[in-house]
């Protein structure tokens, strides 16, 4: 049934008995064309464009658990696409103008809200990097502009832009068209958009190994509801990248850390735009539901609890109450933790493996919500024609041996 | 107004102290002991609130921190206003303001209310439905619709008055919740006087549920006086610390607990130095959690009018705080628990009905007890609807049949009514504990299984919940025994998911969660939609994501999916608990680390001369650098060229003291050296000095800076200034994991000694009157060269280096003589003009030398060659740390960005730092970037912008014109050597 | 926040500790025998285990040596800590589990 | 290596602090300048030393010995913090020098990076958890006991000295702090802020 306020206010007046499932519950086949291992917004993204733009709708994506309870499920939604180098412009921005159209795209309102990602300068050096973003921004067609102190303040009144704090907000850049979106219908969205072409959404469902033919290519999987044949395997699980791929006896240049964020009491409108401050460790937006939404950093070792430290929550309210002294009043609701895959460079990987039908989509560490539609977009035509995509063909695997990093961080110890 | 519904006696209200409290501008007369709720209720007002998404009316429902309903505006006055408290834990004070929220334009008559009416097209998840056409109208029109409607109270607006404290502590034992079970525990636990016992309770007083149960004996004397002895008892004991109001909100690994402790939230004027609230991180050895459990809700329709409350509650405004919450009462209940409730409310005065679902022969003799009292029962019977809008008038009730089919309805009158469904253990510290719950179906609900940590819960959050059963188990928990008499307690019930409805009973709302307004009936649509996992239910129908964190609701949300999925609550499971137990405020986290605390200033010896003289300051990671020296009014340009122009014609004097410091001693030093920097170490000269730069094992560099040999077996090593604790980390890292053979030791001695730099041709003349006992001439003590000695009378190592391509000198004295021998050099120089100089003069100067800075020309991304430093490299060395990655295939390869100078065109025109470049200025979007400005400024001295720049094959390209981009389009520069004065070095042996 | 037993000064809480990641990797004696594969091994691939790892500590805000840990990724429960150099204490993921 | 004293005098960066009124409950005080050397030495070759400049080695790690004007406190298991006079300067670095020679040691001057402080009282340990995450219990730190550790967002050392009597003649604990110079404020604004709601009612 296709979504809209008549069928809305048709289903009203059959007191909603009539809405169909947004995916079905299938058991897995014997043999798939093509599966996706996770089912967070990235690998469901993929079986959505395999099937939408490639035709391939013999195609299964597993999940251990629930699907989007990975980090899609638990990220502080923050969009834009104002990278520095070209090759994470051009993938970051092939995103943001997917999101542009996503909710029409899948029929379901994912609320992207391009309500402006404002980005906090307070000292030199950060003047010196943001403007080295805002330039190569726009040179790439990439939207992204300098603000002012005052015009800081214009554009987000509850900031404290006065000169006397400890790092004095010192200017700006706002990325207009970044903002924020609703993390789970993100996910929600893509299943039942893939479901309805074909593809099969197995939850509950852990792949536990890899079974390869006599020329070392893959020839399926073993989850844990049985094997499973297919020739090639695409394997989107985030801060389980690592352990997945052990299981395929390879070894990953990532490491896997507890990432924290928190949402305050809902409050009537107060925070109008997306606010992030690197120097200071501080991101925080508000959610159309009312509640502060808040990044905070990652633990310094490897885990997959879950759950991170106090100190690193508390580092963050540290910060916030410096931009936002009225917060302090404010209540911390819940806070929680997602697992993150980080690459030596802050840059995924969407790469063909040492393993022929073997394709991996990872190490977007703390900021790759933002790229779900773009990677998703990229990965299906990497795995379709088994050679990348152009946005994804610097963000291979390889570049860790030749030294062709795409360091982000290096650059500008930009997060998110 | 009259406090209609006080009784006339009983309590734990100070009857000696009347206070008026304000809710919506109205007085209400309140006793100090009061809670908001309490103070209302006191004065007949349930109707106290509007729900989230469908604008009902809401009363206050529970009696703890558990609440969903009752969250009101409190203000404390002086800017101590926040929203979306509880009004069951707020402790009433003479003029606390109290309003209500979520409604416009008033509590009675609130617009909002359509949405109850439209409820039917607002079922869980409509939003993602709809609002996408057409596309443009989300942004303009749906989306801040929406977010109006959404969020409850109003954020604070005024600076927060308040300041927050923290505290770590150690424990060997700390217990959590001061009810029957925790006392006992905490009793136990502190017989040995070497335990560090800590007993927190998120209560203004501890007893826990004893505080409201008057009626229960133990060992022989009322519960509150049992109470009153343990709590003497305890406070004798020097091993335990008693934490009211404080609440354990967070249980992390390894026995990490936090508590957040309310210190002046109940007084009306805080005591000067007090905190409003501390944050404790208690590590204990054991945990002993004591947290009780909540009274479960029924759902059936229209459960949620102002007035229905749970029914342990209702015991607990009469008993504790002498309220009678209404005249007429009706408990609807499926367990023995209400009739305690029914039995004390009786007692007070009110005339009271329980209609119970279990058949007479299920009830025990709580049945005896409460028909002896004069309160009627209904066994057997349901509960299907209330009357009344902006409070109770009724409850809809039914029999049941012996097929347990529903009866004809029948409205039972009354003003106020109670609910029970059972009860539910708070697990929610064990859950966060990774402990893992184990379904207990005799409870109907989840209670602790295994430990994960030093962990024992203990009382009714694990189940066990008759009183000396409770205090026994507390003793238990503490690895004691204590086996007292105690009044029985009723505990037997029977699980409801749902309150029995006659079929086809029209729609109607039937509430799970409150606070989000979570019907039944949407967790049935969210099944049929295929949310089964119960964290898809939780996140499309938003159950028990509200304030209280379902702590009411979750039970039944499960029970109801469960239903719906045709299989056990056990393969339903739960949600996560997360933290925080009950919502803390961003101070406690915050703290003291605000202003001048938020993050150390770090600043020099000569730091008070600066500030005396005027210095404009810049942060340089903590520390605080004078930037520049403005005269009168200057700007910062006319200040920067002033003091430029007076280095290359005179003089001028800076304060380097931040540069970091390392000595590096031993007989390897010297090999530790070339180890750690790309070039060679071994053959310099005792007395002279280096160049050095630093590389990560990836090749790319990471520091660099000066370092000088005072003896064989002695480097003096200079780093940058933000990077001085990563190499000293980074050289301590390599010395005791790859090269422990190496007999080096490091210490830092960057604070140690404070450096005045002193550049330009009359440096010597001005630093040779202070000095004695070391010859300056040029042949003496020629460039690069160290030399240690006295200046000024005090013991310095002289350095002649330059960082400004001047004649020039480091005077390194120790710290605390700095600012002493500053201002006798300073002196010293007056015949010259000295001028002192900031930051960004000495940017310019080494510009226009073209020397780099780490962090400013490099970015984690450059290499020594990238730099045109491949001179540094040393390649005969076997290795250095970084040596490997120098030849990985896209570190040789060609076209990489190389360092180089840049000329634009227009003389005056300041490029800016960042600024992007291209050979071609007329290409479409996106464009080839080939380079970017790392450094740029208005040289005084060469009277021109000079710029320095990393270009695509840049040494390549000299004198090759290339475009760069300016705020409004490119301007064009071309390609120089990055070196504007004095090439040959001539002015350093000036 | 972790409790780490530093060898040399007792239990200390984490916050005094910089993690130094995967330990027992050690740096090739002749790095420049290595192939750029070998390379990037040592530089950049890591296990990243979930269940027991060997990581590296630095008592930073204490004593500042370093040493070594066993901690499982899951529980985050630390099973032995040794010094920098010795080898790998043999304690498998059942024991760990218990 | 150390340089010859210098007769000028020295300038600390709390000399211009203004000393919270004192409470009852607890003293924070400034320290004068004084000499420091950083001793680095394999711990066999300090046990093969004994003692140096008037100190005992022989320390367990985070423990120091003192006399009546100077302290060793062992920081690491190579590493030991001296502590005496300003004016012993030169012979302390003497002493150690002439002992150690020939053995492969660090002793680094470090006697102006360091500033001291000293806090006393019933609430003094409560003042310091107020930052610092160390167990300060009677039995787990007692006096005698010396280590690195965090005091908010700084590194100090802090010290257990022996117990002072208070205005009542009450016997309350009594801590010296280390920190590098440039932390000083800070460390001194953290523990006078701590303090702040000791002087204000619990006295
Ligand atoms: C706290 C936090 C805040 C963040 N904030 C932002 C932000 O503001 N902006 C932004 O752009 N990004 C942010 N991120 C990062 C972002 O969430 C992730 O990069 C992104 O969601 C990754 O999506 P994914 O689909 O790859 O992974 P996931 O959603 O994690 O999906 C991976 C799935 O794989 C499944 N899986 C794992 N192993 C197996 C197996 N063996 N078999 C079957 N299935 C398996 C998992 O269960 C999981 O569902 C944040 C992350 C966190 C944790
Ligand atoms: N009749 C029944 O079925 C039934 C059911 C449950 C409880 N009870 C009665 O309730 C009492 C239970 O005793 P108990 O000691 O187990 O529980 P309790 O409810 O008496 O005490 C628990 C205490 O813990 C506090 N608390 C909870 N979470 C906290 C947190 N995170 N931080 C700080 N404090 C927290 C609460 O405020 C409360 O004071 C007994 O009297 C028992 O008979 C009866
Ligand atoms: C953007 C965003 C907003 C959230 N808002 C709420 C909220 O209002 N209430 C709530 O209880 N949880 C909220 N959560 C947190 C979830 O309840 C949950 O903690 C998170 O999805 C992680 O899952 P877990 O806690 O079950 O592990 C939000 C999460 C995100 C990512
Ligand atoms: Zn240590």
């Amino acid at each position: 049934m296709r979504f809209s306020l008549l069928s809305l206010v048709r289903n009203a007046f059959s007191n909603h008995q009539n809405w169909g499932r947004q995916w079905r519950q299938p058991e897995p086949k014997k043999t798939y064309d093509a599966i996706i291992v996770g089912a967070g917004g990235h690998g469901l993204a993929t079986a959505f464009y395999l099937a939408s733009e490639h035709g391939l709708t013999n195609i299964a994506v597993i999940e251990k658990g629930w699907l989007g309870g990975g980090n899609t499920g638990r990220n502080t939604t923050i969009i834009r696409s104002n990278y520095l180098y070209d090759e994470s412009a051009a993938l970051y921005d092939h995103a943001l103008k997917l999101w542009e159209g996503l909710s029409q795209a899948l029929n379901y309102n994912v609320m992207y809200s391009a309500r402006g990602v404002l980005m906090l300068a307070h000292n030199h050096h950060d003047v010196m990097s943001f403007k080295r973003h805002i330039y190569a921004n726009r040179l790439n067609g990439v939207d992204n502009e300098w603000l002012s102190r005052e015009q800081v303040k214009d554009f987000c009144p509850p900031l404290n832009i006065s000169p006397d704090i400890r790092y004095p907000v010192v200017g700006g850049a706002l990325q207009r068209r970044g903002g924020v979106a609703r993390h789970d219908a993100v996910a929600w969205g893509y299943a039942r958009a893939a479901d309805a072409l074909g593809v099969d959404i197995i939850q509950n469902c852990e792949v536990t190994g890899f079974k390869r033919d006599a020329s070392g290519a893959i020839a399926g999987v073993e989850t844990t509801r049985g094997p499973i044949a297919t020739k090639k395997v695409g394997v989107v699980a985030a801060g389980h990248t690592s352990v997945v791929m052990a299981r395929a006896g390879l070894r990953m240049p990532l490491e896997s850390f507890p990432l924290q964020a928190l949402v305050s009491e809902p409050v009537k409108p107060v925070f109008p735009c997306v606010v992030m401050s690197n120097t200071i460790h501080a991101y925080i937006s508000q959610s159309d539901k009312g509640e502060l939404v808040i990044g905070a950093g990652t633990d310094q070792y490897v885990s997959y609890s879950q759950q991170g430290g106090l100190h690193v929550t508390t580092h963050t309210l540290d910060a916030i109450c410096e931009l936002v002294p009225e917060f302090r009043r404010m209540r911390m609701l819940r806070n929680w933790g997602g697992i993150v895959d980080v690459t030596p460079d802050r840059s995924p990987i969407l790469s063909k493996t040492p393993i022929a039908g073997l394709y991996v989509n990872c190490g977007w560490g703390t900021g790759g919500f933002k790229a779900t539609p773009g990677s998703g977009h990229a990965f299906a035509h990497t795995i379709a024609h088994d050679t990348p995509h152009a946005v994804n063909a610097p963000f291979t695997l390889d570049r860790f041996r030749t030294g062709r990093l795409i360091d982000e961080a290096a650059a500008a110890a930009v997060a998110h | 107004m009259t406090t209609a519904f006080r009784l006339p006696k009983g309590g734990r209200i100070d009857r000696t102290k009347p206070i008026v409290v304000r809710f919506n501008g109205r007085e209400v007369p309140a006793f100090q002991g009061d809670t908001a709720a309490s103070a209302l209720l006191a004065n007949g007002i349930h109707f106290v609130g509007r729900s989230f998404k469908y604008h009902r009316p809401r009363g206050i429902m529970s009696h703890g921190s558990e609440e969903p309903n009752a969250l009101l505006d409190v203000d404390r006055g002086g800017n101590r206003r926040e929203p979306n408290n509880r009004a069951t834990v707020v402790e009433a004070f003479d003029g606390l303001a109290l309003k209500s929220q979520n409604h416009w334009p008033s509590l009675t008559f609130d617009v909002g209310e359509i949405n109850d009416r439209l409820g039917a097209i607002f079922v869980a998840g409509f939003y993602y439905k709809t609002f996408m056409w057409p596309p443009k109208f989300w942004t303009s029109v749906y989306e801040p619709i929406i977010r109006r409607a959404a969020g409850l109270g109003q954020a604070p607006t005024a600076p927060d008055p308040d300041r927050y404290a923290q505290r770590h502590a150690h424990a060997e034992v700390l217990v959590v919740g001061a009810g029957p079970a925790g006392i006992a525990a905490a009793l136990v636990a502190s017989e040995d006087p070497n335990k560090r016992v800590i007993l927190c309770d998120e209560q203004a007083e501890p007893g826990g549920a004893l505080l409201h149960d008057v009626t229960s004996e133990i060992d022989g004397v009322p519960t509150s006086a049992w109470v009153k002895a343990a709590i003497e008892t305890l406070d004798a004991r020097e091993n335990v610390t008693i934490l009211p109001r404080t609440t354990a909100f967070g249980y992390f690994n390894h026995n990490h607990v936090a508590l957040a402790e309310r210190i002046t939230d109940h007084l009306r004027v805080p005591l000067t130095g007090l905190p409003r609230e501390r944050l404790w991180q208690v590590r204990a050895g054991r945990v002993i959690l004591a947290t009780g459990a909540h009274e479960r809700p029924l759902v059936f329709a229209d459960n949620d009018r102002p007035g229905i409350m749970l029914a342990e509650s209702l015991r607990c405004f009469v008993n504790r705080y002498a309220v009678l919450p209404g005249r007429q009462i009706v408990i609807a209940t499926t367990g023995a628990s209400a009739y305690r409730a029914a039995i004390d409310l009786k007692a007070a005065g009110a005339s009271v009905t329980v209609v119970d679902l279990r058949l007479e022969g299920d009830c025990g003799t709580e049945l005896v007890a409460a028909v002896h009292a004069g309160v009627e029962v209904l066994t057997n019977h349901t509960v299907i609807g209330s009357h009344g809008r902006q409070r109770v008038t009724g409850l809809i009730v039914a029999k049941l049949d012996g097929n347990g089919a529903v009866g004809a309805p029948r409205v039972l009158a009354c003003d106020c009514a109670g609910m029970s469904g059972g009860w539910t253990p708070a697990v929610h510290l064990f859950s966060q504990s990774r402990g893992k719950l184990r379904f207990d179906s005799g409870l109907d609900a989840f209670v602790p299984g295994a430990s994960v940590q030093a962990e024992t819960s203990a009382g009714s959050c694990r189940g066990v919940y008759d009183l000396a059963a409770t205090i026994a188990d507390g003793a238990k928990a503490a690895g004691g025994s204590r086996a007292v008499a105690a009044s029985p307690t009723y505990t037997s019930f029977q699980p409801a998911r749902i309150m029995p409805a006659p079929p086809g009973q029209k729609p109607v709302k039937a509430f799970v969660d409150f606070q989000n307004d979570v019907t039944a009936k949407d967790i049935k649509l969210a099944v049929a939609e295929g949310f089964t996992s119960i964290e898809h239910v939780k996140r499309y129908t938003t159950t028990g994501m509200a304030t209280d964190q379902g702590k009411t609701s979750n039970m039944n949300a499960l029970g109801l999916l469960a239903g719906q999925l045709a299989t056990e609550i056990p393969a339903v499971g739960t949600t996560t608990f997360r933290l925080p137990y009950t919502p803390v405020t961003f101070g406690t986290f915050a703290g003291p680390n605000r202003g001048d605390l938020f993050d150390p200033a770090r600043v020099t010896p000569i730091h008070d001369w600066a500030v005396a003289n005027g210095a404009k300051f810049e942060d340089v990671g903590l520390w605080k650098r004078a930037w520049y020296f403005p005269a009168r009014d200057e700007t910062m340009h006319q200040a920067v060229a002033r003091e430029t122009k007076a280095v290359r014609t005179s003089a001028g004097i800076f304060d380097a003291s931040t540069l970091g410091k390392i000595e590096v001693t031993g007989a390897d030093a010297a090999e530790f050296m070339n180890r750690i920097y790309t070039n060679a170490w071994t053959k310099l000269e005792v007395g002279r000095c280096r160049y050095g730069l630093m590389l990560k094992e990836d090749g790319y560099v990471f520091d660099d800076g000066v370092a000088a040999r005072l003896s064989p077996t002695l480097f003096h090593v200079t780093t940058t200034t933000g990077g001085a604790p990563r190499v000293l980390a980074h050289m301590e890292d390599f010395l005791q994991t790859e090269w422990p053979d190496l007999k080096v030791f490091l210490t830092s001695i960057t604070e140690q000694w404070a450096v005045i730099a002193v550049q330009g041709r009359r440096a010597r003349e001005m630093i040779a009157p202070l000095i004695e006992d070391i010859a300056l001439d040029d042949a003496a003590f020629p460039h690069m060269a160290v030399r240690t000695g006295h200046i000024a009378g005090v013991p310095c190592r002289l350095f002649r280096v330059s960082f400004t391509g001047e004649l020039g000198f480091e005077i390194n004295v120790p710290a605390d003589y700095g600012q002493a021998v500053w201002e006798a050099v300073y002196e010293s120089g007056r015949r010259f003009d000295v001028t002192p100089y900031g930051t960004e003069a000495m940017h310019v100067l080494r510009a226009e030398k073209g020397y780099i800075i780490v962090g400013q020309e490099t970015d984690g991304t450059v290499t020594p060659d990238d730099l045109g430093l491949s001179g540094l490299v040393g390649k005969a060395k076997r290795d250095f740390v970084g040596k490997r990655s120098l030849v990985r295939p896209d570190v040789v390869a060609t076209g990489r960005k190389q360092l180089v100078g840049l000329r634009t065109g227009d003389l005056s025109l300041i490029l800016d730092e960042g600024a992007q470049i291209v050979a071609d200025p007329n290409q479409t979007v996106p464009m080839k970037m080939i380079g970017h400005v790392t450094s740029s400024y208005m040289s005084a001295n060469i009277g021109r912008s000079i710029a320095l720049a990393l270009v695509v094959d840049g040494r390549r390209r000299m004198n090759e014109r290339l475009h760069v981009t300016t705020p409004n389009g490119f301007a064009q520069a071309t390609v120089v050597e990055p070196v504007f004065l004095d090439p040959e070095g001539v002015r350093l042996h000036a | 926040m972790l409790l780490i037993e530093c060898p040399h000064c007792g239990p200390r809480a984490e916050i005094e500790f910089r993690c130094g990641g995967e330990a027992h990797i050690a740096r090739p004696a002749d790095p420049s025998a290595l192939d750029d594969n070998a390379w990037a091994e040592f530089l950049f691939y890591r296990s990243s285990p979930k269940g027991v790892h060997a990581e590296r500590w630095n008592h930073a805000h204490g004593c500042q040596r370093w040493f070594n840990a066993l901690r499982d990724t899951m529980s985050d429960r630390i099973l032995a800590t040794y010094p920098a150099g010795a080898a790998r204490p043999n304690i498998t993921t059942i024991e760990a589990a218990r | 290596m150390l340089e010859n004293r210098s007769i000028m005098r020295r300038e600390g960066i709390l000399d211009q602090v203004a000393m919270p009124a004192e409470p009852s409950s607890v003293a924070l005080r400034t320290l004068p300048p004084e000499a420091r050397f950083v001793l680095r030495l394999g711990a066999g070759d300090a046990t093969r030393n004994g003692s140096i400049a008037g100190l005992s080695l022989a320390l367990p790690i985070n423990r120091f010995g003192a006399d009546a004007s100077r302290l060793a406190t062992r920081l690491g298991p190579d590493e030991w913090l001296l502590i005496g006079p300003d004016a012993d300067a030169e012979t302390m670095h003497a002493d150690a020098a002439r002992a150690l020679a020939g053995t492969h040691h660090a002793l680094v001057d470090i006697s102006h990076r360091n500033v001291g402080m000293e806090l006393s009282g019933r609430a003094a340990a409560v003042i310091l958890n107020a930052g610092c995450p160390l167990d300060l219990g009677d039995r787990q730190f007692p006096p005698g006991s010396a280590t690195r550790t965090l005091l908010g967002k700084a590194e100090v050392v802090l010290f257990r000295l022996a117990d002072v009597p208070d205005r009542l003649g009450v016997a309350v604990p009594h801590y010296r702090i280390e920190c590098w110079r440039s932390f000083a404020r800070y460390v001194h604004g953290y523990l006078a802020g701590a303090a702040a709601e000791y002087a204000a009612v619990r006295n």
